[in-house]
């Protein structure tokens, strides 16, 4: 039932490539069933801005190649464009705290930063790593690139390192202390 | 332990409007002033319940105190004006009252769209794309990014922090003039007691009956009275009115 | 020409939502063209396993919402599903309402909302952004995120939205008058 619709999903989601094989294992449907679904799929995707892309025995969801060109600008237009503040402030927290998860990133700057933090990787500018103490989460750390760029061989180099570090973890244990609430509503205090 | 059980209290705090809102539910009534005058020893009751609980009252805010004390002083208005008729109530209470019964319409209404949201949050999930692993433009950085600048922003996101928040001195006026009005009140129903027995208009209940439902409303108005006063003093928020308490028991 | 496949692919890309405005930017399209290739977009969505979300200007590609238990077998991270009483009510204050500010929110919970707005902006459910109208205020929008959570491709599928839209803007608009709300706490206190 409507197996095209669910590999689209999937493709969507993993935005990887994926076997035949574990498509058939996730939907549990037999080969047939699934060949079936991705032939109708690719019919369905041949005149769109997506389109399934087929390599050995994986497939996965791509740009159309037709459009490749705006693709590419988009891509330089990305590589071109400076970070925003909001970007900056981020990556402050990542280096100054170190490995630091998001929920953490998000609660100091109260707005949740999960665009950003993608940007940041995409940029190569952090690195996402299993957090050490918690396998079922990530924490985020300063690439090595970054600190090469900012000319610093560790981040204990950075300027009043212990003391923003240590404002960064008091800030963070007071993380589930609900006397802490807004007091600024003036947008100068924006988190922009 | 301790901290935590004190964030989920807060983070589950319900306003007046929920308590008040639930007891008119319990009872199958509409929001008019009739079910309010009704359920408003229910609502005393509770909030004196709520001031001698200390448990619970401590991870509170004086604000969220407050705010079931300011309910409260409308709620006896309405009941006030429910039992003497003749009591003339100044334009400033009759447009609380009226603000009171249009407010709780619209938070009913909230109320029930926010069951909406119980019974659809997380049902049928749109999700973003995971991020893509070879997305990863080799290395871009961005002249702004210099040791001292990352410290600057470090520094700002850290002064964004909100701080501890203190008592409010709008709220300590607010709990004052409560007790005022109680005060007030209290005396306005006694003098129509002695005065105006004769206005009493006994349908089914008779003048007796009623003379005794007043008299227990005033006693339980005197318990109010009483229990703001210990619950802002248990408290300790503000010296003003811990001085009045002082003045009073001299 | 392709205007609907263009959008497509530059969703796709991007993986973030992206403004009706921006869109037409990149395609140096007017914006009836753009909103001519969205339509149809949305219209070629209807029954696949990817689906147009929409809000304000915005617009951004996500699963289908009657796939979500197949994603969500695939996802690694945890689901927080998770709200209190007052989280709800702040959340059905904000999505029915669209755009509010912090003081017509406590104004019909009846009781300062600060803690609960920042813990819910925390969790990425609510944007907090400059008041178009006065830019010397916030006010508060719903996420793209809750949208997603709540399974709506728009505000407007939302139970009841057009019948409460309706009858709210009647009743609300005469009640909040701002001289009502100002007796009850004064301006200068409403950072608290």
């Amino acid at each position: 039932m409507n197996t095209e619709q669910k590999i689209e999903a999937i493709l969507f989601f993993k935005s990887e490539p994926m076997s035949r094989k574990r498509l058939s294992e996730i939907l549990k449907t037999g080969q047939t069933e699934i060949n079936d679904g991705i032939n109708k799929l690719k019919e369905n995707l041949k005149n769109r801005g997506v389109a399934l892309i087929e390599k050995d025995n994986e497939i996965m969801l791509g740009t159309a190649p037709i459009f490749s060109e705006l693709i590419k600008d988009l891509q330089k237009e990305e590589i071109n464009k400076g970070l925003s503040k909001a970007s900056l402030e981020t990556l402050a927290i990542i280096l100054y705290k170190n490995e630091v998860n998001r929920h953490e990133i998000d609660y100091i700057r109260g707005v949740n930063s999960s665009f950003i933090l993608r940007a940041l990787s995409i940029r190569g500018l952090i690195d996402k790593i299993i957090d050490p103490s918690d396998n079922r989460r990530y924490v985020y750390k300063p690439s090595f690139d970054l600190l090469a760029y900012m000319g610093v061989k560790s981040i204990e180099e950075l300027p009043e390192y212990s003391e923003i570090n240590n404002s960064i973890k008091n800030a963070v244990e007071n993380l589930e202390d609900p006397s802490v609430i807004e007091t600024k509503e003036s947008p100068n205090d924006a988190n922009l | 332990m301790e901290n935590q059980a004190y964030t989920i209290k807060t983070v589950n705090f319900e306003g007046p409007f929920v308590v008040l809102l639930n007891l008119i539910e319990e009872r199958k009534l509409f929001i008019n002033e009739i079910s309010l005058a009704r359920v408003t020893e229910d609502y005393l009751k509770y909030v004196n319940n709520l001031q001698l609980d200390k448990n619970r009252l401590a991870g509170w805010q004086a604000a969220e105190i407050a705010s079931f004390i300011v309910v409260a002083a409308t709620l006896i208005l309405i009941k006030s004006k429910s039992l003497l008729p003749n009591l003339n109530l100044t334009l400033e209470e009759e447009s609380d009252i009226k603000d009171l019964e249009d407010r709780l319409k619209i938070f009913e209404l909230y109320s029930r769209l926010a069951n909406n949201i119980k019974i659809n949050f997380g049902k049928n999930i749109i999700f973003a794309p995971l991020e893509r692993k070879n997305e990863i433009l080799a290395f871009l950085p961005d002249e702004q990014i210099t040791a001292r600048n990352m410290m600057t922003f470090a520094r700002g996101a850290l002064d964004k922090i909100p701080q501890k928040v203190f008592l409010p001195k709008v709220e300590v006026k607010k709990v004052i003039s409560i007790e005022e009005m109680i005060d007030r009140l209290t005396k306005r129903i006694e003098n129509s007691l002695k005065f105006n027995f004769k206005d009493f208009s006994g349908k089914a209940e008779t003048k007796e009956e009623r003379v005794v439902v007043i008299v227990g409303f005033l006693a339980m108005l005197e318990l109010v009275r009483q229990g703001i006063l210990h619950a802002v003093q248990e408290n300790n928020f503000a010296d003003i009115i811990i001085k009045k308490q002082e003045a009073e028991t001299m």
